[in-house]
């Protein structure tokens, strides 16, 4: 159980090389399989997220949610991206053709490739970097521009503002984003994600560093663009933000997106805080899944719970509370770590 | 010929940034000339990451492709209020285009040259172990100024650009 | 600062904010707003004009399509407008059912209310718990009338029919259940700081503007003026029941929201005493069949409905229908004010004012 | 504090997470709880009917309409066609409340859909048994009912002359009171057909005379006042 996947890589690469091809090739296959594979992995989790966004927002509402198809209606995404798919796909005449209909496909790209660095469990990751979590950042910082073309593409006055919104938003969380991550990474010694859940064989790092597990979930939260934070989106304001143009599966690859990066967030954040794939008794991978969907249930929750802040407030909390908060957290694990030093204990 | 995957890569990518590169000269809407621009970037730090310089990549997305080109598109459609499609035209006017030719030669002659009186050796030594640890050093230590000093003069620049193209408000 | 372009934003007709057929066009500097003009009407039905072609009872139905969300009052106001006109006596055990069945339509129309701020402000859930207590009146009126949302349940010189048995029962238990609901409001919507953030001090309308644009009910009271036409003109019954009228000091988004809050219970304490007090007897006098006021009898009665000073002017010509029937719509009147309280804040602060001034465009275009 | 407001917000949706849902009704299988008031559609009964057409008066948006024909024997309005145009229908319940007879009622079915608009017409023929039955009736009865008839009239019409030579005693039937005697027979004495309506009822049902009566009297109090008035 515990080493299932890590063994049919083995066994795929020794097979190849049986083959004859050299190692460099091997892995370079390898890495094509993975990348199918975490595609894969992507598309169930989204089906399963989107009921289970559904099932949470209904159970929240003290409604049933999809009950219809399926058991507990299980199969209704997957009868929405039926529907989705067989949509006419309609690109209004004014818009900047190439951009409209390409960010779609950058969003949902640069989505997937946050999965590279995440480990999925023991020895499970596609490439252990030793800058793993500079990976994950600057990586995620891109979608930044996949939702600048969706606005600027649709030609459309509530796109352009749901973009410039979430232009906005996204790069001003992510300065708090990075600083409050870096309060582990000063503690675990690595920007190597593997190097990270290593570290936390003994105590996990919310214990350790509690204000910046808040602060990175707050920031997550409106890195993801998720409710209270949903500016670019937000339905009651701007119809539907950067997205109001978008007719069937173009439409569909954002939300795909959206919750890509939802589950690679929350990956990340049970990697930084809570052990990763570290657990007693169940296999490592099992143990990132359980961690994964309790922290995205909190995301669901949230969303569901709170109104949306207002754009100068999220402004504001951003560089005037947040900010700070993380940079006195980041000073305060240097001084914690020098007396932990100077005491002996480290 | 011999090709590895690593040679492999590098060709791809090099050609990549290159047409990307022209796309930014070429393009006659300004917003794609910026985003291909971003994907220039991105070809940019692909190929530091072939050579080993990982950091370094992703410093270049994120701060590149994820900060100073969002900073660009920012500018440009803050400032654009005609026809997208003839905002980057090549200039009619004959002195700039000399300017232009001007510039290219100096360009070219100084890349050329640079190349053409370098030794480089033979084989560089890769660096050893902690390349983080030694970059930091010199961002940090040795290069500090400089360092800030460009952060200084890039948001002087963008703010300059855009009061320059607006005009400040008349009160 | 730097000069900028302003660009011009419409919000509606069609969007998912706007409470129906309302277009706002924004003119906007950024997410500044510079001016926010209100076009009017998508919804137009030309109830006014329906009225002039339809006999006086045969106005009634029409009457609760104009606040549908609660249709007792316009249609308390247009019977009484016509029992003023004509002189017709409702009895005792009538009007306190009115008063039961106009307090019910306020309470829900505050619930309304509370939801769709609570939707609009993007707290999805807060409308849902708004709509499931609201379901518990709903249910009262189908009990009673037969129709839950547009029941035309008031008549000329009474009501439709009595209430059965099983009314008293879900009422008592509805306002026993009340303080419990308004606890949970509170800890979901009142009590949530980002809530709380969008509107204490946006959308702030002076007492003066508010007098001078005519805006009457909640949100004048907002403005703490202490204007409430049960108070002030008592119509029906309403003199001999004890409430207060719950003021605001600010006239911000927030002070409205609290008034209506506080009405809630108002209301609550109003439909206790008339429970109470509730006589037996008959429900309905009897009018003849075809009313036909005198030529150049004119009325104005106006009544406090959940939206503010809801009038009817009738003009008699005669015949047995009105020669013009005008109604003095709270919604429209209050909406009046939205660009004076809109401009200057930020282009969600629009879309917070439009929910605390609570138009119901049903009625606001009629 | 800053941000209790939201950790109560967030305790509320968790508690009701774990509700039980019992607030959802899966409407195709699970039929929604109506009260007994409900009105789902209109249903119109033809034996009932009695074609008076205040049905049909009293509806704001000419949602009703029937064809009568006048019949031949007894010269009476008979019911042939009622139609319901339910797609312009408010479910105003004004046409039921006043119907004499309850033909006219509100049923609990409330799938109106259809996908044609007329078949949301509901049309009522008259059924062939309601006229076998009367054929069949008539002529058993027809020597009882015109015999009846004529006994009616005669009564009728004495009840007419006592009213007109002696109004004071006869009218003190049905009101007590000189003065309110006085007031009605000036009214029935002005009005021909308010006369004979007073003295079918004094001789059927008294009860009801006396209302009538008492509400002529109002009426023309009132009127007198206004007049006085302006």
């Amino acid at each position: 159980m515990e080493h299932w996947f890590t063994d049919i890589a083995q066994a795929l690469v020794n097979w190849l090389m049986g083959l004859g091809l050299s190692a460099g090739w091997a892995d370079f296959v390898l890495l094509i399989v993975q990348w199918l594979c975490i595609v894969m992995i992507v598309t169930i989790n989204v089906i399963i997220l989107i009921w289970l966004e559904r099932k949470v927002s209904g159970f929240i509402q003290l409604r049933l949610g999809p009950n219809r198809l399926g058991p507990y209606g299980a199969f209704q995404t997957i009868a929405d991206a039926i529907k989705l798919l067989t949509k006419e796909d309609i690109i209004p005449s004014r818009t900047d053709k190439w951009i409209f209909m390409t960010a779609p496909l950058f969003f949902i790209v640069v989505s997937v490739m946050l999965y590279a660095v995440i480990p999925m469990g023991d020895g499970m990751q596609v490439v252990d970097f030793n800058v793993g979590l500079l990976y994950f950042i600057s990586i995620g910082s891109l979608s930044t521009i996949c939702l600048l073309m969706a606005g600027w593409g649709s030609n459309n006055k509530w796109s352009m503002l749901g973009a410039m919104r979430a232009v906005a938003q996204m790069i001003s969380y992510e300065i708090p984003l990075a600083i409050s991550l870096l309060g582990v990474v000063m503690i675990a010694g690595s920007l190597r994600l593997s190097d990270i859940v290593v570290a936390q064989g003994n105590i996990w790092f919310v214990l350790l560093q509690p204000i910046a597990f808040i602060t990175y979930f707050i920031a997550a939260t409106a890195e993801l663009n998720r409710g209270p934070f949903d500016m670019p989106e937000a339905e009651q304001e701007l119809t539907a933000g950067a997205y109001t143009e978008y007719t069937g599966m173009r439409w569909a690859l954002f939300f795909l997106a959206e919750y890509t990066n939802l589950v690679a967030v929350s990956a990340l954040c049970a990697t930084m805080f809570f052990g990763g794939w570290q657990g007693p008794g169940l296999p490592s991978w099992l143990w990132i899944i359980i961690k994964t969907y309790l922290i995205m249930l909190v995301f669901m929750w949230m969303k569901w719970t709170f109104p949306r802040i207002r754009m100068d407030h999220l402004m504001s909390f951003s560089w005037k509370i947040l900010l700070p908060v993380s940079l006195a957290n980041l000073v305060l694990t240097g001084f914690g770590l020098e007396f932990f030093k100077w005491m002996g204990w480290w | 010929m011999d090709i590895s995957l690593a040679d492999l890569a590098f060709i791809i990518l090099a050609g990549f940034t290159l047409l990307t590169a022209l796309g930014v000269v070429l393009f006659k809407n300004i917003v794609h000339s910026a985003i291909m621009l971003v994907f220039s970037f991105l070809g940019v730090a692909g190929i530091y990451f072939t050579m080993h310089a990982g950091f370094l990549g992703l410093v270049q997305i994120l701060v590149y492709a994820g900060a100073i080109s969002v900073l660009i598109i920012f500018a440009i459609m803050l400032v654009m209020n005609q026809d997208p499609e003839k905002t980057n035209l090549p200039s009619p006017n004959i002195p700039n285009i000399m300017a232009g030719t001007y510039l290219t030669i100096l360009l070219v002659g100084a890349l050329v040259g640079s190349i053409w009186f370098t030794s480089f050796p033979e084989k560089v030594a890769p660096v050893s172990g902690d390349e983080l640890g030694l970059l930091t050093g010199l961002m940090l230590g040795d290069y500090v100024i400089p360092l800030e000093l460009a952060a200084l003069l890039l948001l002087v620049a963008v703010v300059g650009a855009i009061i320059l193209a607006r005009g400040a408000e008349h009160k | 600062m730097l000069q900028t372009d302003q660009y011009i934003i419409n919000i509606g007709p069609q969007h998912p904010s706007t409470h129906g057929g309302l277009h706002v066009e924004a003119l906007m500097d950024g997410e500044n707003v510079v001016d926010a003009i209100v076009h009017l009407g998508y919804v137009h039905r030309s109830i006014e004009k329906i009225a002039e072609s339809r006999t006086y009872p045969q106005f009634v139905p029409y009457a609760s399509r104009l606040d549908y969300l609660a249709s007792h009052l316009p249609t308390l106001g247009y019977c009484q407008a016509v029992e003023k006109m004509m002189g017709i006596e409702v009895p005792e055990r009538a009007e306190y059912l009115r008063v039961i069945m106009a307090e019910f339509s306020r309470i829900s129309s505050h619930l309304i209310f509370i939801g769709s701020m609570a939707i609009d402000l993007g707290a999805t859930t807060g409308l849902i718990y708004c709509l499931r207590d609201r379901e518990r009146i709903m249910d009262m009126f189908e009990m009673t009338s037969g129709q839950r949302m547009i029941a035309s349940y008031m008549r000329i010189g009474g009501i439709a029919e009595d209430v059965p048995e099983t009314f008293y029962a879900a009422a008592r238990s509805f306002l026993d259940d009340l303080p419990q609901m308004i606890d949970e409001y509170n800890g979901l919507i009142t009590g949530n700081e980002i809530l709380q953030c969008r509107i204490k001090g946006v959308g702030t309308l002076s007492a003066e503007d508010a007098i001078a644009y005519g805006v009457t009910g909640p949100n004048l009271r907002a403005c703490g003026i202490d204007y409430d036409i049960r108070k002030a003109e008592p119509y029906g019954i309403y003199d001999r029941f004890e409430f207060d009228v719950p003021l605001g000091t600010k006239g911000d988004s927030w002070n409205r929201y609290i008034v209506r809050l506080e009405e809630i219970k108002e209301s609550a304490r109003i439909i206790e005493q008339a429970l109470d007090a509730l006589p037996q007897g008959d429900i309905r006098t009897k009018v003849p069949r075809v009313l036909k006021p005198e030529s150049g009898w004119e009325i104005y009665h106006r009544i406090e409905s959940s939206k503010g000073e809801l009038g009817y002017y009738i003009v008699a010509d005669g015949g047995n229908k009105p020669y013009r029937l005008h109604v003095r719509a709270p919604s429209f009147i209050n909406l009046m004010v939205l660009p004076i309280i809109s401009r200057g804040g930020k282009l969600q602060d629009i879309i917070a004012n439009i929910a605390t001034l609570d138009p119901v465009l049903g009625e606001s275009d009629r | 504090m800053y941000g209790k407001g939201l950790l109560k917000g967030l305790w509320i949706t968790f508690k009701h997470s774990f509700e039980k849902k019992d607030l959802v009704v899966r409407y195709p299988e699970q039929m929604p709880h109506l009260q007994e008031r409900f009105r789902g559609s209109l249903a119109f009964d033809f034996e009932k009917c009695i074609a008076c057409g205040i049905c049909i008066r009293n509806c704001p948006n000419n949602v009703l309409s029937m064809e009568t024909a006048k019949d031949e024997d007894s010269k009476k309005k008979k019911l042939m066609q009622y139609t319901i145009d339910l797609q312009y229908c408010m479910f105003c319940n004004l046409c039921v409340e006043d119907c004499p007879t309850n033909s006219l009622y509100f049923t609990h079915d409330f799938e109106l859909s259809q996908f044609h608009r007329d078949d949301i017409k509901r049309v009522y023929h008259r059924p062939p048994e309601l006229d076998q039955q009367e054929a069949a009736q008539k002529t058993s009865d027809q020597d009882t009912q015109t015999a009846a008839d004529d006994k009616k009239e005669k009564q009728l019409r004495a009840m007419i002359n006592a009213i007109n030579k002696n109004p004071q005693k006869v009218l003190a039937r049905v009101l007590d009171g000189e003065e309110q005697v006085e007031v009605l027979a000036a009214v029935l004495m002005a009005d021909e057909k308010k006369l004979a309506r007073m003295a079918e009822m004094m001789i059927t049902d008294k009860e009801k005379a006396k209302k009538v009566a008492l509400a002529f009297v109002k009426k023309e109090l009132k009127e007198r006042e206004k007049g006085g008035d302006q």
